[in-house]
């Protein structure tokens, strides 16, 4: 009873840490430096990148190399949005992110043939000859790439009212828009996923997971399951792409299909944290940014340092960062799993008829 | 001002772009020291782009909001001075460009590329370096020096140095307007491994003159083969890949009186404003404090400090920004690398406001008995003042 | 009609034939036995059935609508459930969640139903005490169980059930009895691959023997019992 | 006439290509290892060539047979210490580890040796070729091409004919059964990295002869290689031979269409071949 | 069971799978020699004990002794080096090898010579010299299991571990490959069988154990055991059949 009763406590506890958390966050561009904001900012649309691929890898046993892919057409289509057809950065984040989940459906056709280590190579091409194509588009410079023209992010939705509100530049007002933007799509990443695993469907994958053919036995359709996340993931990760390159402001092909930035570091933020739970990327995210923050000024030494890392906790810690905390305390933050009804009553309940 | 003035310096330190930034160390010192000599109070902040610009455009915004610098400072490839000034305009930080061809830096900034009518100058970046005009001059001058059927075989990949040459505002114009037969095989991707598509193009075109704007490695793969399946050329005339002794000599035999741009040499007869040394002075002091050969962008990179100095003493206020972009927009100043001044009339009415040229010659590399290369400055139309070193001579 | 019917299902392994021309019907809500040596070829029948496998030939059918190319998540949409000889637990889930995902999906229970319905199954199944638990952690015997509870969680009009009782003392085999005579008495239709004969006489109706994939007989289970060849071949004790 | 030229150009690249791809494909097929830092580990070895070169002016060809043993050695070492600690079912930790590699490998090199672009000079064959009827074909390239088939064939004779290329074989099907034979998987697979570093080796001779190399190029041909192995079929080294031509045959009529087209056209063809054959060219029996 | 030093000797052996305990103190003694069946149903464990002592499983408690040694720490090549070989369940043959290769990379450890070589196991089983070229997995299900069994003799073993070697056989086929035994056991090798099939376990061995749920229920030989008592241990129920 008293254990039942500490649990419930620190549930109630850490869901009013969580709230202040949020508050605090949504505060930042309010009572934070600018620096604080674009600081948030790169973790929190790193953050959602490791979710998506953390959906793909650690629970639908997806193991993408193709995520750049996403990236890139969320950030090329905002801004043919943006420059073509005159229309607002954030409504071409939408149309990006749109425009990636409609790319995974025939990439999905293809890679879906492909098992393990083949799926992976099968996303990387793929995604490859997303860049080649990107790099004949002329009208948005083709391989040399575009920016976004000057003042863009002044008039985007949302910024002169902020300017005004807290009486900012534009610029940090644009900061504070784009930050929010990227905390509530963190946020929804995070209570997308939780539902979503917590749910028939997540449960279901992670049976997949676990035991594929039985999983077909008790009528999950696994491929149905995957193209799903599939699909949905490349939502997830063409918005955070378009949402990115508002910040970087300009694009090329070879960087906003930058199988490094936007994959293999996504993939070590994930591994680093713990692939296959939630607060994982989360912690991944907060490591990295870490090390980036102290250690990129050292270029290739901060490299080795983050190749290093990745080798050792594959070797060392092969569940992660989290994985090691669960382990050491027993304690689990997002827990996914459906604890079974207290036994009422000892009376059969009616089951209800098969239609 | 009295406050203690924060310089940002952003440049590719690592990453297949670091051959550029070889100076930046021994530069940033220099600096530093002269400046304290001369009574400037001033910091340096260096953030190394990694070649990539998408960590270019973080370091920019961290030098802004973290660092809070008065003024930045950035060099070579559009892949890093592009996204740093991108930023810093929209955050009204002056910035001081350099060791990028204006083209792809003034246009490959505006929103719409193909669209000339949309461009828009700048408040707060100011750009110095040559131009495709000049390097395409120079080239073209060197092609009329020698006895040639004047049809020219170019191999432009599809980057941004490639695609500026192509367009309507690089060679195909000029080399018509001078008379000569152009054949451009296509848009290639960078590290391409095979060129037989474009070797079999020339020699169809029966093409005596090749050019182009290939990386190294690219370059030495297409010589390679060019010479194994029987193409030719009298004259090779290549930018960006010969521009370091490095790639050069590389080539070994191959590597004989290939041309290329030179846009500096401690031939070059200027003088530093900020330190008094000639060009050879400042090599030869790079050569002893780096160890290493000289190499173009050098100049350059001092340069930058040299206009930035220059601009701090000028402004009113050098934290103020908008008094400090003032204070360069009216910067004429004898660097090392030639005269820089913005709003000149060399430069086209669009870009005038934020571009200043330097002058550009031709050059020749030329082996010598134990294997090293000279550069001899064969074409100088640009800037007389420059000396010849010899005469193009034809590839055997 | 029958439920299930099967006719010249024929299934090779390469050079080995495993199944073998089996033709039978299995009428709304019957019990069907089948009993064989080791390899006979019983669990591949259980595969082809539940569409693990797909025959080399042969029609089955499902109500009398041919399911032969139909996928195994299909087959359990159209009221097939399995267990499986070797148990596949999912072993990262609990006892219950292993339940609740057979009855969400297979058994398109909705989420409010599903927990009522998976406790009862478990309370019937005697896993109750187990139901946090994660099934990789159980042992065989309640992982045999696991199979059964989850087959019935997908709310089946044919269960297929491979060797659950191997191994029960006496008194759980009783239990067994009791909860397999329960679901059949729910009209569920069963069919019962078995080595416990008297467990497993004591609910079917009918008995068949396979031997080399062929089937030797089906009958009353009398019939089958009392003759010596099925004894023989069954116990491989010369009698 | 043009044509023809495209193919054979084509061939001759695509004997680069497999080149790259064999020691890929040897430690693919044997222990299902996706190696992300081969391309890094051949920009190695192109510079433990040009360190023997500098240092004794030998030529490449020769230091590259002193580079052979050391690169071999190399490579059990890191089997032994590394790739062994992390092979099993999950294809993520091998993933991870080796693109971990690939990233200290590259700024190491970037740190010993900047990112200078070097070459290793071969004296007068750079430039030579042969004329066979209508075709000019670089030495080289024909070097490469034919080495590219001596390997394999190398490769093949070892896998088929010798009781090393059993254990190879054997482990390949069942690295669980192969421990009754008295055989250590993770010693087969040690001797595999080793032998596959020796091919990478070989691989990095051709490329320094071909362009210049930096210690950031490793990465650019790695996909190539991957698309050539698995076209081919996993394990077949006959079939990633096939697979190199392939992609270097796409890429080279790519190319005679529109330059634009070259590397696309590789994929293409990658893709294409993988909608009609999900397993490759020449997929084993058994997977 | 046995006078004189036991060859093998399991002794209170347990062993996992992850959470999962498969063996709970098991105890077996082999002579040289001797033949010993060990039955069981489905899932008792027999597998897993073969396995461990093969050291293919890491054991957990308990002690596998080789004449007297202690090798349940060894890894599973050095315990073959011991002289320990076993025919795996489920033939396991290689794919990718032919039939001859299969047997040749049962030599794989083996130092000098023996009773056992390429020769003789083609005299054992001459079918397979006709299909030496053939990749064995090209082979009936009784062909494999004679490879299999060539295979492990290759190495010219003083203990054969065979799990299962009748399952899915055809009963000439069975009878042709326990037609082996006898004669392997002339060459010196002592053997461990796991068979279903009661009645030729009876047949061929000195002593029978009879495990269930991860326990040995019942051993002893053949000729002691009523068929009630094995009955009693393999289902665990007491009932007269008919
Ligand atoms: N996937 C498969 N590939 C090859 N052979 C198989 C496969 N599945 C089963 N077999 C073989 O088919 C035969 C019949 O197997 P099956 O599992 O159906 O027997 P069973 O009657 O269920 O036996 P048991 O009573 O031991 O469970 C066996 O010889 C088995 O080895
Ligand atoms: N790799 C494994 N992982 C988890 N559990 C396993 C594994 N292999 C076997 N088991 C379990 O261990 C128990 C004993 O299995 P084992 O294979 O030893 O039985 P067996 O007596 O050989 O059965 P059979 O007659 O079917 O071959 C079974 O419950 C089985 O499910
Ligand atoms: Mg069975
Ligand atoms: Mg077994």
């Amino acid at each position: 009873m008293s254990s039942s009763f500490s649990k419930g406590s620190a549930r109630s506890l850490g869901i009013a840490i969580a709230v202040v958390l949020v508050l605090g966050m949504i505060a930042v561009p309010v009572i934070g430096s600018r620096a604080l904001v674009q600081d948030l900012f790169s973790v929190l649309t790193l953050l959602v990148l490791a979710l998506n691929w953390n959906m793909l890898a650690g629970f639908a046993g997806l193991v993408s190399v193709g995520q750049q892919a996403f990236v890139g057409i969320g950030a090329y289509v905002m801004f043919a949005c943006t420059i073509l057809w005159g229309l607002d950065p954030l409504v071409g984040v939408l149309v990006g992110g749109v425009a990636a989940m409609l790319f995974s459906i025939p990439m999905a056709f293809f890679a879906f043939r492909l098992n393990g280590a083949y799926f992976a190579i099968g996303t990387w091409a793929v995604a490859d000859i997303a860049r080649l194509v990107a790099s004949q588009w002329t009208a948005l410079g083709g391989g040399t790439g575009t920016s976004l023209p000057k003042g863009t992010t002044k008039d985007m939705f949302g910024v002169p009212f902020v300017k005004d509100l807290l009486d900012v530049s534009s610029a940090a007002a644009a900061d504070a828009v784009t930050y929010w933007l990227a905390l509530a799509l963190a946020l929804a990443m995070l209570t997308i996923s939780y539902v979503f695993l917590r749910s028939k469907m997540g449960l279901g994958l992670q049976a997949v997971r676990d035991n594929l053919e039985a999983a077909r036995s008790v009528g999950i359709n696994p491929t149905r399951l995957k193209a799903l996340v599939f699909t949905l993931c490349a939502f997830g990760t063409g918005l955070t792409g378009a949402l990115i390159f508002i910040q970087i402001t300009r694009v090329t092909p070879q960087a906003a299909f930058a199988v490094i930035d936007w994959t293999a570091f996504v993939i070590f933020i994930v591994v680093i944290g713990g692939i296959g739970t939630l607060p994982g990327p989360i912690l991944g995210a907060l490591v990295f940014y870490a090390l980036e923050r102290l250690l990129a000024d050292y270029g290739t030494v901060y490299l080795i340092a983050l190749g290093l890392l990745g080798i050792a906790v594959m070797l060392f810690a092969r569940r992660g960062l989290w994985g090691l905390i669960t382990d050491r305390t027993g304690f689990d933050l997002l827990p996914l799993g459906h604890a079974p009804p207290a036994p009422l009553s000892e009376t059969r309940q009616p089951v209800p008829e098969r239609t | 001002g009295n406050a203690k003035i924060r310089i940002g310096y952003v440049s590719p330190q690592s990453g297949p772009l670091s051959a550029f930034s070889e100076a930046d160390n021994f530069m940033v010192a220099q600096f530093l020291e002269v400046a304290k000599a001369q009574g400037l109070d001033v910091e340096v902040i260096v953030k190394d782009s990694q070649s990539n610009p998408n960590r270019a455009a973080e370091v920019a915004r961290e030098l802004i909001t973290r660092d809070q610098v008065n003024l930045i400072l950035v060099a070579s490839t559009p892949e890093t001075t592009n996204p740093v000034c991108t930023i810093a305009e929209a955050e009204e930080i002056p910035v001081i460009s350099s060791v990028a061809p204006w083209q792809p830096w003034f246009i490959g900034q505006q929103g719409n590329p193909s669209d000339p009518g949309s461009w828009q100058p700048f408040d707060y970046v100011y750009h110095f370096f040559w131009g495709l005009e000049d390097n395409i001059g120079a080239f073209l001058r060197m092609w009329d020096s020698v006895q040639t059927n004047r049809k020219v075989g170019a191999l432009w990949p599809n980057d941004g140095d490639g695609n500026a040459w192509a367009s309507e505002v690089g060679m195909p114009p000029a080399a018509a307007a001078a008379g000569f037969e152009l054949t451009d095989a296509g848009r290639y991707q960078n590290l391409t491994d095979d060129f037989s598509a474009q070797i079999n193009a020339f020699k169809r075109a029966e093409c005596e003159i090749m050019t182009g704007i290939p990386i190294p490695p690219d370059f030495t793969t297409f010589w390679t083969q060019a010479m194994q399946q029987g193409f030719n050329p009298k004259v090779v005339s290549i930018a960006k890949a010969l521009l370091f002794p490095e790639s050069v000599v590389a080539l070994g035999d191959l590597g004989h009186n290939l041309s290329c741009e030179l846009y500096w040499s401690p031939a070059f007869p200027y003088k530093s404003s900020l330190t008094g040394d000639s060009s050879a002075d400042l090599a030869g002091k790079f050569q002893e404090a780096a160890k290493r050969q000289w190499t173009q962008p050098v100049g350059f990179t001092h340069a930058l400090f040299e206009v930035a100095a220059d601009a701090l003493k000028r402004a009113e206020d050098p934290t103020d920004g908008d008094a400090l972009a003032e204070a360069i927009a009216a910067t004429r100043l004898d660097t090392v690398v030639g005269n820089i001044g913005w709003g000149k009339e060399n430069v086209p009415e669009f870009a005038r406001r934020n571009v200043a040229k330097t002058p550009l010659v031709g050059g020749q590399w030329r082996r010598k008995e134990d294997g090293s290369f000279d550069l001899v400055i064969v074409e100088n139309g640009n800037a007389p003042e420059i000396p010849l070193g010899g005469t193009l001579e034809l590839l055997a | 009609m029958a439920i299930l019917s099967l006719q010249n299902v024929s299934k090779s392994f390469g050079a080995l034939k495993v199944t073998d021309d089996v033709r039978f019907e299995l009428a709304e809500g019957e019990a069907l036995g089948i009993i064989g040596p080791n390899g006979a070829g019983k669990s591949t029948l259980f595969n082809l059935i539940a569409g693990n496998l797909r025959p080399d030939e042969g029609v089955i059918t499902l109500s009398g609508r041919d399911v032969t190319g139909e996928s195994p998540m299909q087959r359990c949409a159209s009221g097939v459930g399995r267990s499986f000889q070797i148990p596949q637990p999912f072993g990262h889930l609990s006892v219950y969640e292993n339940l609740l995902v057979a009855a969400r999906f297979g058994g398109g229970v909705s989420g409010h139903d599903a927990p009522a319905l998976c406790m009862d199954i478990l309370r019937r199944t005697g896993l109750a005490e187990s139901a946090a638990k994660p099934a990789g952690s159980l042992s065989l015997l309640s992982r045999k169980r696991l199979e059964l509870a989850r087959a019935m969680a997908t709310r089946p009009r044919v269960i297929l059930l491979d060797e659950i009782a191997g191994g029960l003392t006496d008194g759980e085999c009783v239990e067994l009895v009791a909860t397999i005579r329960g679901i059949h008495g729910e009209g569920i239709a069963i069919i019962w691959i078995e080595h416990v004969l008297h467990a497993l006489t004591s609910v079917v109706e009918r008995l068949m023997v396979l031997n080399f994939g062929k089937m030797l007989m089906i009958g009353a289970p009398d019939e089958v019992m009392a003759s010596p060849e099925v004894k023989e071949i069954y116990l491989g004790i010369e009698v | 006439m043009i044509w023809l030229d495209t193919l054979v150009q084509g061939v001759l690249l695509g004997g680069l290509y497999a080149l790259f791809a064999a020691g890929l494909s040897l430690v693919f097929g044997i222990m299902r290892l996706v190696n992300l830092a081969h391309g890094d580990l051949i920009v190695l070895a192109a510079y433990v060539i040009l360190g023997i070169c500098s240092a004794t002016g030998m030529n490449p060809f020769i230091a590259a047979t002193l580079a052979l043993p050391v690169m071999f050695v190399f490579g059990w070492l890191l089997q032994t210490h590394l790739f062994n600690r992390v092979l099993g079912e999950d294809i993520l930790p091998p993933l991870l580890v080796t693109f971990g590699l690939s990233v200290v490998t590259q700024n190491l090199l970037l740190e010993f040796f900047s990112a200078d672009s070097r070459k290793l000079a071969m004296g007068a064959v750079e430039a030579q070729s042969v004329t066979l009827g209508p075709f000019t074909l670089g030495l080289i390239p024909l070097a490469t091409l034919g080495s590219a088939f001596a390997v394999i064939f190398a490769l093949n004779q070892l896998f088929y004919r010798t009781a090393l290329g059993r254990a190879f074989r054997a482990t390949s099907d069942d690295r669980v059964t192969v421990q009754l034979m008295g055989i250590y998987p993770q010693k087969v697979f040690a001797i595999a990295t080793g032998i596959a570093l020796m091919v990478a080796t070989l691989a990095a001779l051709y490329l320094g002869a071909r362009a210049n190399f930096d210690p950031t190029i490793g990465p650019a041909r790695l996909l190539y290689a991957f698309e050539a192995v698995i076209i081919g079929g996993l394990g077949s080294l006959w079939g990633t031979l096939a697979g190199g031509l392939v992609i270097g045959v796409a890429q080279a009529f790519g190319a005679a269409i529109n330059p634009e087209w070259q590397i696309l056209a590789g994929h293409l063809a990658f893709v294409a071949v993988l909608l009609v054959r999900p397993r490759g060219l020449f997929p084993r029996a058994n997977d | 069971m046995s006078e004189g030093e036991p060859l093998l000797a399991v002794e209170a052996l347990t062993a996992h799978y992850g959470d999962f305990q498969a063996l709970f103190g098991v105890d077996l003694h082999l002579d040289p020699g001797g033949c010993v069946a060990i039955i069981g149903a489905n899932g008792a464990g027999k597998t897993t004990l073969m396995r461990t002592i093969a050291g293919i499983l890491r054991a957990g408690a308990g002690r596998v002794l080789l004449d007297g040694a202690e090798i349940q720490r060894l890894a599973a090549p050095e315990v073959l080096r011991h002289g320990v070989a076993m025919v795996p369940e489920g033939r396991k043959l290689f794919p990718s090898l032919s039939v001859e290769e299969n047997l040749l990379i049962g030599a794989h450890e083996r130092k000098g010579d023996g009773r056992w070589n390429l020769e003789t196991i083609y005299d054992l089983f001459p079918i397979l010299r006709e299909r030496r070229r053939n990749p064995g997995t090209a082979l009936s299900g009784g062909q494999q299991q004679m490879v299999a069994i060539g295979r492990a003799l290759m190495s010219n073993p003083r203990v054969l571990l065979c799990d299962e070697i009748s399952l899915g056989l055809a009963p000439v086929v069975i009878r042709d490959i326990y037609a082996a035994v006898p004669r392997i056991r002339e060459s010196g090798t002592a053997i461990v069988v796991v068979e279903q099939d009661i009645g030729q376990a009876l047949k061929i061995a000195d002593y029978v154990y009879c495990m269930m749920e991860g326990r040995v229920t019942l051993s002893g030989r053949p000729s002691d055991l009523s068929r009630e008592a094995i009955h009693d241990a393999y289902f665990g129920v007491s009932h007269d059949l008919a």
